[in-house]
This record gives structure tokens, C-alpha cells and sequence, in this order.
């Protein structure tokens, strides 16, 4: 008998502007061991290449709110990792 | 897109829209583009937004406002290339008690600034173009 | 005649004349007619002024404002008949750093209800006419 | 010789609003014992028909500014007396 796969679920990650640029993509479809959390994606993104420039601990959304980077995410989450706001 | 728009932002029916007339009170700021940034010439700026959040916690932060204070709110936020002196935010807030339109306009606008997710890069008068990190620097304004 | 006026008051000339390329906030706040004073239903006013006096002492609060905070200011107060919905004040402040010009927009409008010497009568709807006594009730907005 | 006649100024009185409907005037040239002060000038008003709907002690302005009831009085002044401000 095989043994079974390691369970994995598929996310949507979002980049925006100097951390676009320092990767050089906006979007993603990136894949993770299950369970994950928003920390489990930083440190795939972190493993890319230009994905040093990213913090340890940026800010993140997760489905179009804030989140921490202790929430889980779930198949098919939109992950957006955050540069330092600057609106107003 | 209710909230963030790349269409000249006009105060006036910002204000026509939470006027009524129950409500003898109607705080506003709005928020320029300035022609420094920590000592630097600006020229102009790009703001980009990510722009379904960016439209959701705008929705958000009004609703908080609305909910803590009675008060009635408008607010947008520009994207896209910005000149010296366009309007960059606007925000409206019309009650029937003026220190309760003060201070939702004020929340509203710091909420802004802390939550929505929109980035500006500066083109300086020296040719540089900078990402500008608030969180890098004392910001004002 | 720089403050007070008995022609309409438009907010967007008050901000024109305060912003300046180096101040990125601009608080502004716009006192309106009310249709209600106390439960009763307001149909127009009356404002008066002791004109002169009105004058000088809307300057020593404008001068004030900008010794007090970094601030450029702009005020209006109406004088005459004015309808439900009409602006009676407006003040714009404006200033690099967003929290001196909401601060220096709320002490205006403040002192101005607080020592400027204008006067009200209301009309209201079942026919009486009123001269409006801030003191001797809660006032709001 | 004839006794020296009792020192006095006159000061320009200015009311307006409900005080000038109270009194039936708006202006008035108003001839008080010297020294004075704006109480003087206030005992004198509120002695004149309709005056006692004046309170004891009215908003005052001395030449355009708010003045304190002791503050004293001089010859050409122009006194007004401050129905509660309802401007804004």
C-alpha cells in the first residue's frame, strides 16, 4: 500500500509594490503543508528568490481583513503580504 | 468602488451627501499631496491600493465610526499619479453635535492611515522614486 | 468685511486660501441651519451682529489659532436670513501636521460660538419668533 | 464763586437684539458721573423704561473687545451690552 500524501492545501498570495518588486511577482498560487498559518506562507515566500527583502513578520490579510500571523489559512485563502501602509 | 478612486477628489458632494437636515454639523479634512517629504522635493507620487481590501476596511472603518458616534460619514481615497496639491483623502463626517463630527472625522482619518492598504512612491526633484515607509520615520500630516 | 458676510458661504474658496504646497492637511468644519431647536421645528433664522466688534474679535481668534498651532486659517460667519441647510460658519485650518489643523479648527469654531457677538432669532413652525439663548438650555452642534 | 460743576463723561451705548426690542433703542448717548465704570453705566440703563429686563450683570464690550464689569469708563467710549452669543 502507498503511503497516504502528505496532506497539502493551495493558496492565492498577493504582493504589492516594493515587495513586488523585490520578488518580482504580484500573485501566486502557492502550495503548503496542512495544517498552515499565515507564518508557514511568509516562510515559503521568504525561501524564493529576492524573498529575503520580505520581513520575518509582515503584515498580512487574509481573505481582505488583517490577520495575525498565527491564523490558519484554509484551501483556496487569498494571502496578501502587506509594505508598510502608507495611505492618507 | 465606493471608496477608493483614480478621479479627482471633490469635497463638495462629499459633504452634500452626509448633510441633512437634522444634522447642524459637518467636520471634513482632507489630505494633500505636499511638495516635501522629510526634507526631499517631491514632484509627484503614485498611490496604488490593493484594491478590494482597500474598499472593504474603508467600509469598515465608516461603519465603526458610524457605530461609535452618531454621526454620518463620507471618505475616498485617490489612486494613481498624484501632483503637488491634488487631493489625496477626503473625509466627511455630519452630526448634530459638533465635537462628535470632530472626532469621527479624525478616527476615520487615522484609521486610514493605519489600516487601509495603499502605498505611495515619491518622485523627487533630484530624480529619485522611493517606496515611502511611514513606519521608517517620524510622519506628519 | 473679511468675516462676517451676508453672502452665502462656500467652503471651497476658504480652502483654496489656506492650503499651500508644504501643508498636507487641511481640517475644515461647516456650521449649518438645523430644521429643530430644543423639539420645535426651525423654518429659517435671523443671525445680527454687533458688525465692527464681530470683526475684531473673529481676528483676535484667527491670530490666536496660528500663534497657538502651525496653522494658516480661514473663517466665515454669515449674517441674515438664512434657511434649513444654509451655512452659517466656516472654518478651515490648514497645516503640515493633520492634528495642529483639526486642533486649531475646533478652537475656532469654539470661540467664535463662545465670544463672537452674533445673535439668532428663530422662526418657527407654529409662527413664534425667538432670539436663541444658548445659556439657558444644552446646546449642540 | 459757584461749586465746581460734578465731574462726568458721556459714552456712545450701544444694545442690540433682545436688549434693543427690551429698551426700544439701539443707540444712545449716555452722560455718567466720573469716574465710572461699566456697572455704572449698566445701573444707569437698567434704570430706564424696559431696563430692568437687562440682568444685573450683562456681557459687556468696551471699544470692540469683552470687558469685565469693573472695568472703568472714559470719555467717547462706545459701550455695548451682549445679549447671550448665538453666533456659529
Amino acid at each position: 500500500m502507498p503511503a497516504p500524501a502528505t496532506p497539502s492545501l493551495t493558496v492565492r498570495v498577493l504582493l504589492f509594490a516594493s515587495y513586488a518588486e523585490a520578488l518580482g511577482f504580484e500573485t501566486l498560487e502557492l502550495t503548503v503543508p496542512s495544517p498552515a498559518t499565515l507564518s508557514t506562507v511568509i516562510e515559503q515566500l521568504r525561501a524564493l528568490p529576492g524573498g529575503d527583502q520580505l520581513p520575518l513578520k509582515p503584515l498580512c490579510a487574509r481573505n481582505l481583513a488583517h490577520a495575525p500571523a498565527e491564523e490558519a489559512v484554509a484551501m483556496g485563502d487569498e494571502i496578501a503580504v502587506l509594505p508598510p501602509l502608507a495611505g492618507g | 468602488m465606493r471608496f477608493v478612486t483614480a478621479d479627482p477628489i471633490d469635497l463638495a458632494p462629499l459633504i452634500a451627501a452626509v448633510q441633512a437636515p437634522e444634522r447642524g454639523g459637518v467636520a471634513s479634512f482632507l489630505g494633500l499631496v505636499r511638495n516635501h517629504h522629510e526634507g526631499r522635493g517631491v514632484l509627484r507620487l503614485d498611490y496604488s491600493a490593493y484594491g478590494p481590501m482597500a474598499e472593504a476596511e474603508c467600509g469598515r472603518i465608516v461603519a465603526e465610526a458610524e457605530g461609535r458616534w452618531r454621526v454620518t460619514i463620507a471618505l475616498r481615497h485617490r489612486v494613481g499619479t498624484l501632483a503637488v496639491g491634488d487631493v489625496a483623502v477626503a473625509a466627511a463626517a455630519a452630526s448634530a453635535h459638533r465635537e462628535e463630527a470632530f472626532a469621527a472625522c479624525r478616527y476615520v482619518i487615522e484609521e486610514v492611515k493605519r489600516r487601509v492598504p495603499i502605498w505611495k512612491r515619491e518622485h523627487y526633484a533630484d530624480g529619485t522614486v522611493v517606496w515611502v515607509d511611514p513606519t521608517a520615520s517620524l510622519q506628519h500630516a
